[in-house]
């Protein structure tokens, strides 16, 4: 491109908004559950409440081909390290999700082995309250993170990935 | 050059380790020969915890415990701090408590039935079950607000009356649940791929069982007649007649048929309950702040997952001394080495899906 | 016609005619598994994107595109990567030689509705369908991790012991075509205005079983177990390689669906050709009737996934060498039996 | 000595047997709240049990509880007690043996008696820092190995020491 910082070239916003919308109708979660939270996130991918809806119900097992990482559960500091592993293995346009009090500061677990909070780990793009939160809940969570990747701009990482992360 | 044995890791991430737990397996060429399960990832200091919290703020941490059955873990506990402080429950507070438990106890077996089909390959047994499951958890939200951890009993009996509406919709999700059963039933029973998968697979036997100290529904697969709502009843469950559905070979397919029947006596338990359903109090006079004498007591209930118990000793003042658990998953969990050794590798998914273990609690 | 177009333009046309078609099938395939796979467990699958979720596989090749593409450092680089291309190239090459009906007369030019015809086109067929073998075994035995070697050595075992049964079954059926050439063989069926499903049903049943455990599909899923190997060969592949295997997964589905049809379901003749009152059918083109029973077999697949638990390794070992080679073996002395006695 | 009220001959019946055959060794007994305790020296440990075990059909080891006496009013010289809850199947009869254990004191490990001990003891040495002697392998169960310290104990803080990672 001529100039480095281009303002909205027509050709760019076109090529976000197409972007964006693939990722944001196609995040395939990464089907890890450690605690509570993990049965409410099944009852959510379940029948009634029906995640597949918004393409998400494809749970892959191998963190390569999952790029939303839901942290449903407590985090203690055993896991912490094999939490922080799964998540530099997934390939990069990548969210997390903190689901549940557990995961966002550590929740009714003040205690020696519980790490207060996964975002001491991993960068959390929403956090979703509640002890566990309702499937309506992280379902709106997850609506959130839609909303948030729509307005992200891929095209400009990929011109020049040394810019800050437009996440 | 002999295939040297692998050392495979179902680690802590693993999509049938029902949650954190991770196996070490020595595998010689699909062949298991060793089996150690490791634990402790989901270990959140628990009884550290209970050590600094009244007895009234430890009850919604015990749903966290056997978080697909939280009101078995509160009746548990309830039960014993009552048996501590010598609070005596009214008979109405006692029927309900029996409606709410066996109604935990049909939705973690619809649960696992759900989690165990899926680990052997039939995809659409856990929407079904779950889909079963949904309509309990609509009636714990009406009851109490909460779907999983639902902290319904609390010590000295229960939050609320069961009114007139909310036992008829008790009685329909009650009625529609054996359609339900019906689906599961006909895709799994008799079909030949699942019985190939659950026949003669993971075998204990009744002494081997009793000898690992295996409990619960595992342990009547294999033909052991001990349910502790028979042998040591509690909040009055020898008002009810059920009977203990039992296995005889003590595999998976046996674990199986033992919890399916079992989900038919719980509906039983439940509509006798509610048929019985005495006037009166359901909840007894218990001081806000809940001081309890110097003492100790152990007491022990039949959870979905087998026998819970808790240890509490009480030091006079309104937090308890020590409140130690016992989990029946931590020691059913022991004997998955035994059963697994010499099965092949896509057997232990199987077994360890029939032992139906949680981790919450076993890490506590 | 003038020679530019008829050697150079209509030959290009159909090549891209045939790289498009098994896309434009995997497209409405998956989008076809994922709803019917719902509705048959009571959900309703993705109705989001475009109408009724039409364009939901679209957005997951999109943004498969658009993911990094992760080589694990002790990968075999050359291995790992040739693997998705070997999987993909096989099924898009067997396309060539699948017909998909009659020639059609245009004025003067007969456009012939498949790229090559060559007597020997199913033995080609097959031969390119097991290439796909290797594309699995690299990819399992380069990732260089526990998961993918094991799916790929039960893959490796279960692919080449069902290829037996297939290769007998299609024996027995060329025996009566007495020729190897698809199209001739459809004739040939129009000729005995009888479906060689019905006249041989045992190799239908068994060729549909060794189709389905050669795509390891359904209860033979076992190379891509997903609650035993974590995602089986393809557990190391992320974005567009693993988008490769996905896709080449369905188009190897649709490749055995068309086999089925071409072999034992009389490729584009309407159904009942001997029947005066329904001779309305002949007026649909034949393409139209070979597409609705391909979507017939490739719902069955989804419907037989959705049902069924998964076998474990040695049973599924057993079926074969126990039931289905010596069933096909007996069906084909009793097709040669009956083809030369009568 | 201990009355154990007439309405529960079974468990009157089992405080006899142990106090007529292992007088030396059965310290203290109590029953309170309907359930029978017997304190018994750390060394005679494995001779009742194997003895309440064959003759007396207690063949279920229930639970294996530790506590930490250290904070009581008036501290006991060995800082902790184990309990062994035993549980004759079938019928409802239960026992609980108490064994006070000093900080650094090893125990007899009670696995070749009761297979379902192995998981329970190593929790205690975990939580408590017990040590079990004879038990097949003594490690910890839920904590990292390099932990420090040992959680359970009453001087442990809750948030634990030092930073969590």
């Amino acid at each position: 491109m001529s100039d480095p910082q281009p303002k909205h070239p027509f050709i760019l916003t076109r090529a976000d908004h197409f972007i964006t919308w693939a990722q944001k109708n196609s995040l395939w979660p990464f089907g890890s559950g450690l605690a509570c939270c993990a049965i409410e996130m099944i009852a959510t991918a379940a029948a009634r409440f029906d995640i597949a809806r918004f393409g998400m119900e494809l749970f892959r097992a191998s963190p390569r081909q999952a790029d939303l990482f839901i942290v449903a559960g407590t985090v203690t500091n055993k896991m912490a390290p094999i939490i922080r592993r799964l998540w530099e293995q997934m390939p990069d346009p990548k969210w997390a999700v903190a689901m549940g009090n557990c995961a966002v500061c550590g929740g009714p677990f003040p205690t020696y082995a519980v790490l207060q909070g996964v975002d001491k780990i991993i960068p959390v793009d929403v956090y979703i309250a509640g002890c566990p939160p309702t499937p309506q809940g992280l379902l709106h969570g997850l609506m959130t993170l839609q909303a948030k990747v729509a307005r992200s701009r891929p095209t400009k990482e990929i011109l020049n990935p040394d810019a800050r992360r437009t996440r | 050059m002999a295939f040297k044995d692998i050392e495979l890791n179902m680690g802590p991430q693993h999509p049938s380790t029902h949650g954190v737990l991770r196996l070490k397996l020595t595998v010689d060429n699909e062949v298991v020969l060793k089996v150690e399960p490791v634990i402790g990832y989901l270990h959140r200091g628990m009884e550290k915890l209970w050590e600094n919290l009244t007895y009234t703020q430890i009850v919604p941490l015990t749903d966290r415990l056997d978080y697909l059955a939280a009101l078995s873990n509160n009746l548990a506990f309830a039960l014993t701090v009552e048996k501590l402080a010598g609070i005596e429950v009214p008979k109405r507070g006692r029927y309900i408590r029996i409606v709410l438990a066996e109604l935990q106890r049909l939705a973690s077996h619809l649960a696992w039935a759900g989690f165990m089909a899926n680990d052997i390959g039939a995809m659409s047994v856990l929407l079904y079950g779950f889909e079963a499951r949904e309509d309990i958890l609509d009636v714990f939200e009406e009851y109490i607000g909460a779907r999983l951890t639902v902290h319904g009993i609390r010590i000295g009996g229960v939050p609320r009356d069961l009114d007139e509406a909310l036992v008829s919709r008790i009685r329909g999700v009650l009625s529609g649940i054996p359609r339900r059963l019906k689906d599961i039933r006909a895709l799994l029973d008799e079909n030949r791929i699942w019985k190939q998968r659950t026949v003669g697979i993971g075998l204990i036997s009744a002494a081997e069982a009793l000898d690992f100290g295996l409990t619960g529904p595992a342990l009547r697969a294999s033909g052991v007649n001990w349910d502790l709502r028979k042998s040591i009843p509690y909040s009055s469950y020898d008002e009810m007649d059920f009977d203990v559905p039992l296995g005889s070979r003590g595999d998976v397919y046996d674990r199986y048929l033992v919890r399916m029947a079992e989900i038919e006596q719980s509906i039983r338990i439940v509509n006798q309950a509610l048929d019985k359903l005495p006037p009166g109090e359901f909840m007894a006079k218990v001081p806000r702040v809940l001081k309890i004498a110097p003492g100790q007591v152990f007491q022990t209930i039949e959870a979905p997952k087998g026998v819970l118990g808790f240890t509490i000793k009480s030091n006079g003042t309104d937090k308890p001394e020590r409140v130690k658990m016992k989990s029946p998953s931590f020691i059913n969990l022991q004997s998955l080495e035994h059963m697994c050794r010499g099965n092949l590798f896509s057997d232990v998914v199987g077994i360890l899906g029939s032992m139906d273990i949680v981790l919450g609690e076993i890490d506590k | 016609m003038s020679p530019a177009v008829s050697d150079f333009v209509i030959p290009v046309a159909k090549i891209a005619a045939v790289i498009l078609y098994p896309m434009v099938m995997v497209v409405v395939m998956i989008w076809l598994e994922r709803r019917v796979v719902a509705l048959i467990q009571g959900r309703l699958g993705p109705n989001r994107v475009g109408f009724q979720g039409i364009l939901q596989p679209v957005a997951d090749a999109v943004k498969l595109f658009f993911k990094e593409d992760i080589i694990p450092r002790q990968a075999d680089k050359l291995l790992f990567n040739l693997a998705p291309i070997l999987v993909m190239f096989s099924s898009l090459l067997a396309f060539c030689f699948v017909p998909l009906g009659e020639p059609l007369r245009i004025g003067s030019y007969t456009l012939t509705l498949w790229i090559a015809e060559s007597p020997v086109g199913l033995l080609i067929v097959l031969g390119l369908s097991s290439i796909s073998v290797f594309g699995v075994i690299f990819g399992g035995w380069a990732s260089n991790s526990k998961y993918p070697l094991m799916g790929a050595l039960r893959s490796v075992v279960q692919v080449l012991s069902y290829e037996i049964p297939t290769g007998l079954t299609v024996l027995s059926v060329v025996f009566f075509a007495r020729s190897m050439d698809m199209v001739e063989i459809v004739r040939r069926q129009e000729a005995a205005h009888i479906w060689y499903g019905f006249m041989l049903p045992v190799s239908f049943v068994v060729f549909w079983i060794s189709a389905v455990a050669e795509t390891n599909r359904a209860p033979f899923d076992l190379p891509e177990a997903e609650s035993e190997l974590v995602a089986g060969y393809h557990t190391e592949y992320s974005g567009m390689k693993f988008a490769y295997f996905y896709m080449a997964e369905y188009t190897h589905m649709v490749l055995a669906s068309s086999l089925v049809v071409i072999l034992f379901f009389g490729g584009w003749l309407p159904p009942f050709p001997g029947v005066k009152f329904l001779a309305f059918l002949h007026a649909v083109p034949g393409f139209v009737w070979y597409l609705i029973k391909i979507m017939f077999f490739l719902y069955l697949y989804v419907w037989i996934r959705a049902t069924f638990p998964r076998y474990r390794f040695d049973s599924l070992i057993k079926l074969v060498w126990k039931w289905l080679i010596p069933l096909s073996l007996i069906n084909l002395l009793a097709v040669v039996a009956v083809r030369y006695l009568l | 000595m201990l009355d154990v009220p007439a309405d529960r001959p079974a468990l009157r019946e089992v405080h006899e047997a142990l106090t007529g055959r292992f007088p030396d060794s059965v310290l203290a007994g109590s029953f309170e709240k309907g359930e029978l305790a017997e304190t018994i020296r750390a060394e005679d440990l494995l001779p009742v049990l194997r003895f309440l075990r064959s003759e007396h059909g207690f063949n279920c080891l229930d639970d294996l509880i530790v506590l930490d006496n250290v904070r009581l009013p008036e501290a006991p010289a060995k800082r902790f007690s184990v309990l062994y809850q035993l549980y004759r199947f079938p019928g409802d009869v239960r026992v609980r043996l108490v064994v006070d254990v000093g900080e650094d004191e090893p125990l007899d490990s009670v696995v070749p008696i009761y297979r379902s001990a192995d998981w329970a003891e190593r929790e205690a040495f975990d939580m408590f820092g017990l040590r079990f002697r004879g038990h097949p392998d003594l490690r910890r169960v839920y904590l990292p190995d390099d932990f420090d310290g040992y959680p359970l104990r009453k001087d442990f803080p809750l948030e634990g020491k030092g930073d969590g990672l």
